[in-house]
């Protein structure tokens, strides 16, 4: 048990409790996804974010986490393979010589990233997706769109980070993706049958509360640890993101007592994810009262956008986009105003602090090529599976429920084996 | 004999079950139902859709009686689970050729446990 | 991503840690609550230790921080708002020049002290509450009950600072602040309809063990993280914690067993929370042995003590002052016997250890201040709300649950769309 | 809140995160082994994962870690009990000098190891336990069975440390142990009435993933905090963990898809645990790809095992053996092959990396004596027991299920009190 | 008067109600039920071992009508639950000897929400 | 056509429908319902305050059969249901007037699937 490198311990304790943190996320989201269900579909749902995990973690050490972040081939496109099977501790990152923690640490950190971005698309497609296909889409996906995306803006020699576009923890990478492919997804597959005249509520809301209580305490692995190191920017982030979650929580109940007259739990939760999901880019570099003021907006943008789906027709099953699609967007063009380096001497200037447009209009051509660059990509994917292995249950399947139909289980068996007196 | 069943509001099955047994009845058996009626179902909210719930949550009540009892047992559930609002529910009496306790084989009325002279 | 600051790295990988644990400890004290409660007032106790988050973050970022450990107005009874905002990295907190982190991270650790000790009267008023009503409550109730407690004891210019009582974690701010702000909540609402007549069993005695071990998990944060360092009295707190944890379980349990004949479930969960509670004051003070001790005396008698309600006719719904009130007040009387500077050079000697009664006398008077204070100002505000706005539903609303009646929710549906074969 | 002594920080932050995170996972395991019961049984299990919580901290404190740790009495058998009470942060532990944390952080990190193994056996007699019966097993089986063998392995004293054997985390003292003591439990038990005709399948799998996520989110605080540091190894195991997770999550779902053509949700859960448990051994001593390897194979060959207990008649009712001893062996064993100096200064290496067939015998011998040791002892302690004071429940305690016959407790509770309009 | 039982599949319901709704039926009670019959449960895996349950997920409707409408009422469930498929389940009808709405005590027919001339 | 009304032990239901099967019933509806009867239900303890439950959960039974089978179905039940002790349940019988299958339209004992010549 000796030192082979010698690494800040406490920067590397808290890089390896946020990378712990992150992993965490994608139970969380398994559970709040799942609770939002029909009963009927539970476990499909559960299981997607479950087998997210084992696939994407393996291609990321494989040869994902080289492609992102391995020596550039040219252009910020894409990294090449020198990084595959993740080297060791003393293997050097291009353009992260820098690192406060081993690099191995941070590819751990960056492959939780990956993880749970292509568990959250899990959500667009809900109640309707045939198992073996969205485990192939998942693993193309993840190649084609994941990768990518994160080399263009998370590797300081992609096409992005060069124009100097600022992302603290993914609102790009992982919030505006994610809520697009999500939105390809949904439309490639077309709307659950029954949708929107049937109700489809949530089976156990108080599932999707424990979820929501993991996933906001998993944020602060993922915004405070894209830190790199236990710092003040990492302290900057961390309270940031409590005070968006909490201002987003607050937003998403005002819209609804307005709208409807009542404030819902649901509501709650959504809101908080919400102001989490907008304040994901700016955590590490704007004040605190800018992070309440953009959690707010976030919640009650968001609250407002999940009712688009309605409008345009789209069966955005579990809000994807309209919560980490807007919320990313808010996020992602909003640090182009309230980007401030005295909160970080390694970010810039926004507009309101003297910034000028530079890095506002850099905020929202990285917003505007992610969301179509995921849109457009995942939908080809998509297509492309349904026409050749098939994407979409059968009407009968569906009617089912995916846990049956797919994975022979019930997500509650109360049947003829409880025995009373 | 008689099998009464009540359809009742949920929140009354402890005074129903009480008047019953005041006036002897010794056996029950209950269960949950979703009601459909003239009371209307509440609103729901999930993201910013209203829905209405059609159904009702309400419990069915099952009691089975001697001829005699049928005037008292009904009354009885009248009384006790009234609440004079809307969705209060039903009570309907079917005929039952014959019945059983399972523990003793005993049949007809000496399968129902009510207490006599009520 | 550039440091600002250089504060330990260790400590503030630490400290933040801790302050996202007790954060969890907030969803995991709605899924104890929500557990315990019936299945159509699920929602309604969750929501109001959600809102607390949303709520209480906000407040104490925006001034109630600065109202607690701001430079003191005079007499040791409230701060200044001259850290209004919370300041930056570079802050000075009045009398806490000496931490090793950021203020910021100080602050944000104590933000979530003020969001569960709010989220935990819930408790008090559970299933009668009007949820606007609540709101306002937790917002006056943050101002005028909980922000000046923590001032008194927790910034080294509070009165009762100046007496030198010991407060490691918020036995007083906390438990006994909590446990006795619920009792006069539950006062002014008085009983539940049906109550104690009708059985008012836990709907989901599960979901109350997964609520119990969140709590368990996040009191390491809550206790240790109180150390404000990575150091050897955050070792003797975490030890602790633990230790009183499991012999509060053990000495539910054993009363249970004497006087029922059954060891409940929901006995060892709450057990192990007293044992935590009566901990809270002491964790960084007391040894290893004291601390076995104090968790089986608060498990013996706060399995007790929740009988308490049925005898004098108030209906404290989730025993918050059973067992957060009674609690407290043992570890924070008991420290007077206990406290040893072996552990702790910055606490004192107790009775036992050669501290004479000083200490205990102090402790005393703190646990006497903090009861009352939080029972008399939490009715004035629950009265003064309940004739003004209504603090209570009505019989029909509490009839039908809060879920459907303050939310339009339900916990559960398996109604309709429940489609099979 | 001064220090006491002068441990390094950031390791500090990480071994007490860390034993956090091992905590955390008995209730996670409680949640899994309830998930995975019948409604009626629920509570049984997770009350006794809570009471091992209870009991065995206790033991440990006051005696069990001397005994584990303390100077060894002759023979690497036993220690002393100069230990007893833990000690203080400047004790010092024979053989451990070299600690970078606190040698009372590292005993309560030790705790949490003791506590989760203890809980996991009880899985292999679910369902029909008397909890009285369990309670006395489980303290004499932390005294003669789990105690010894943490001494033999993790002691750097004990008999088998000194033979060389090489186990990380607890693949012989944690995985082969429980795993057999389970075994040993359910052959004296015998087989639940009905078994394995009568269906028993898991009454809530979203409840049984919420525990496999609190368990997986666990292991990297098991694993990579057995590192005693923050530094490159603790990386490693970080990692390791992971990806043996995941390839262990494919593995399982692999032989289901084949076997049964389909894949499951609980499926993936067991595969991977069976994943973490098969790294345990490993995690700080191999490189990342082995890792993957050996995670997959204990998915598929675990997932096998399962189905050894209805060919050999044993009701292992959860699988303890077939998932954490045969996952243990696999893992204990296979270090002997893959083992590497370049990972671990500290470690050894295996057979592929150039150390011959040493400690590929040594680990060998480890797994034997352990499965061996733990399997006849607790199987004796089990047959001393249900002799005496009486170990299973009756025929009709077991028929209406523990939670109401042993606790006088219901799971869930929807029944009159729940009011609506 | 007459109670009319429906064994239905569950994806049926909504359009059950529906139609009984358009044939003026003002009101009727739900349950969740398990049926068995030539319906085979489906195959459920667990750790390796597949199960067949034999019970499959149904709702029960039950209403109560006047004897004239017991044609109609029964020919649109036939018509709305029907999906050619095994499980479909089935419908028994049972004589009523009362009939009361515990709101108002009536008896009766007039207990009854029907919609007149239907 | 009867309707056979069996209340029974929950885990009593595997053989009864296995007793019900090996006389050639084919079918049945079952549901999870309360009863309240003399069995005592059993004590809850929670946080110190003990509970006596008054409901106890049993299983509901229900099997549309032929008029000549009556007494065998009963029989069977009644055979297969006993455990001896209080709470095993009761068995009631109504005259049904009609049955249809409703994914075939076929009424009466042919909406039945019970075996012939049993
Ligand atoms: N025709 C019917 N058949 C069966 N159940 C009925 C019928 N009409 C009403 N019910 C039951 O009675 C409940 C109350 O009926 P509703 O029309 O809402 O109010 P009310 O009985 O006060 O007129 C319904 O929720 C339903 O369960
Ligand atoms: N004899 C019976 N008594 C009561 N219910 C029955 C009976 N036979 C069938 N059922 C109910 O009808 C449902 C459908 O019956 P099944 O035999 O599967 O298909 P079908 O009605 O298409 O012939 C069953 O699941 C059960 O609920
Ligand atoms: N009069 C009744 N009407 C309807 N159900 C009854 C009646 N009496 C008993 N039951 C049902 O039968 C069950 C068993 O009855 P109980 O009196 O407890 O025992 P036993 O049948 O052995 O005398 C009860 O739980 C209840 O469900």
């Amino acid at each position: 048990m000796t030192l082979l490198t010698h690494f800040n311990t406490g920067d590397t304790a808290w890089v390896l409790a946020s990378a712990a943190l992150v992993l965490f996320m994608t139970p969380g989201l398994a559970l709040f996804y799942g609770g939002l269900s029909r009963s009927k579909n539970v476990l499909g749902i559960m299981m997607q974010c479950m087998f997210c995990i084992g696939a994407v973690s393996i291609i990321w050490a494989v040869f994902g986490f080289s492609l992102a972040f391995g020596k550039d081939v040219g252009g910020g496109i894409i990294g090449n393979l020198g990084l595959a099977g993740m080297g060791s501790n003393h293997t050097l990152i291009p353009g992260l010589s820098h690192l406060a923690v081993s690099p191995l640490a941070f590819g751990v950190f960056q492959m939780m990233f990956a993880v749970i971005t292509a568990a959250l698309i899990a959500g667009g497609g809900a109640d309707r997706m045939k198992f073996a296909g969205f485990c192939v889409l998942i693993v193309v996906w993840t190649v084609l769109v994941y990768v990518p995306i994160a080399h263009w803006v998370f590797s300081p020699n992609g096409w992005l980070a060069h124009q100097g576009v600022l992302d603290f923890a993914g609102g790009t990478v992982v919030e505006i993706n994610s809520g697009f492919s999500a939105l390809g997804l949904a439309i490639v597959l077309g709307k659950r049958h029954g949708w929107p005249r049937e109700a489809m509520v949530p089976h156990s809301v108080p599932i999707a509360v424990a979820g929501a209580g993991i996933l906001w305490f998993g944020w602060f692995g993922f915004n405070a640890g894209s830190a790199g190191a236990a710092n003040g920017v990492a302290v900057h982030a961390f309270l940031n993101t409590q005070l968006a979650a909490c201002a987003g929580l607050i937003g998403w109940l005002i819209i609804e007592k307005v709208t409807t007259s009542y404030a819902t739990t649901v509501g709650a939760i959504s809101g908080a994810v919400a102001g989490m999901v907008a304040i994901t880019p700016c955590a590490g570099f704007i004040g605190t009262m800018p992070s309440i003021l953009i959690g707010l907006l976030a919640g009650l943008i968001c609250a407002s956008a999940v009712k688009l789906k309605f409008k345009f027709g789209y069966d955005d099953s579990l809000d994807v986009l309209g919560v980490h699609g807007v919320g990313g967007l808010i996020g992602t063009i909003l640090l182009g105003l309230f980007a401030s380096v005295a909160v970080n001497h390694g970010g810039a200037n926004g507009l309101f602090y003297g910034g000028g447009l530079h890095l506002l209009g850099v905020q929202v051509l990285a917003a505007l090529v992610t969301a179509v660059y995921a849109l457009v990509v995942t939908a080809a994917i998509a297509k492309l599976l349904d026409k050749t292995i098939g994407l979409r249950v059968s009407p009968d399947d569906e009617n089912i429920g995916l846990d049956s139909s797919q994975h022979a289980e019930n997500a509650y068996s109360i049947g003829s084996s409880q025995g009373h007196r | 004999m008689k099998l009464i069943s009540a359809i009742v509001k949920p929140h009354k099955l402890d005074s129903v079950k009480d008047a019953l047994q005041a006036i002897g009845v010794r056996g029950m058996t209950v269960s949950q139902v979703q009601g459909f009626g003239r009371q209307r179902g509440h609103t729901e909210v999930y993201r910013g859709a209203e829905y209405t719930i059609d159904f009702v949550p309400k419990i069915k009540v099952e009691i089975l009686i001697a001829d005699d009892s049928e005037t008292l047992v009904v009354n009885t559930i009248l009384e006790s689970a009234s609440s004079g609002s809307i969705g209060d529910g039903k009570i309907w009496v079917t005929p039952v050729e014959d019945a059983v306790r399972i523990r003793t084989g005993e049949r007809g009325n000496d399968a129902i446990d009510q207490e006599q002279g009520r």
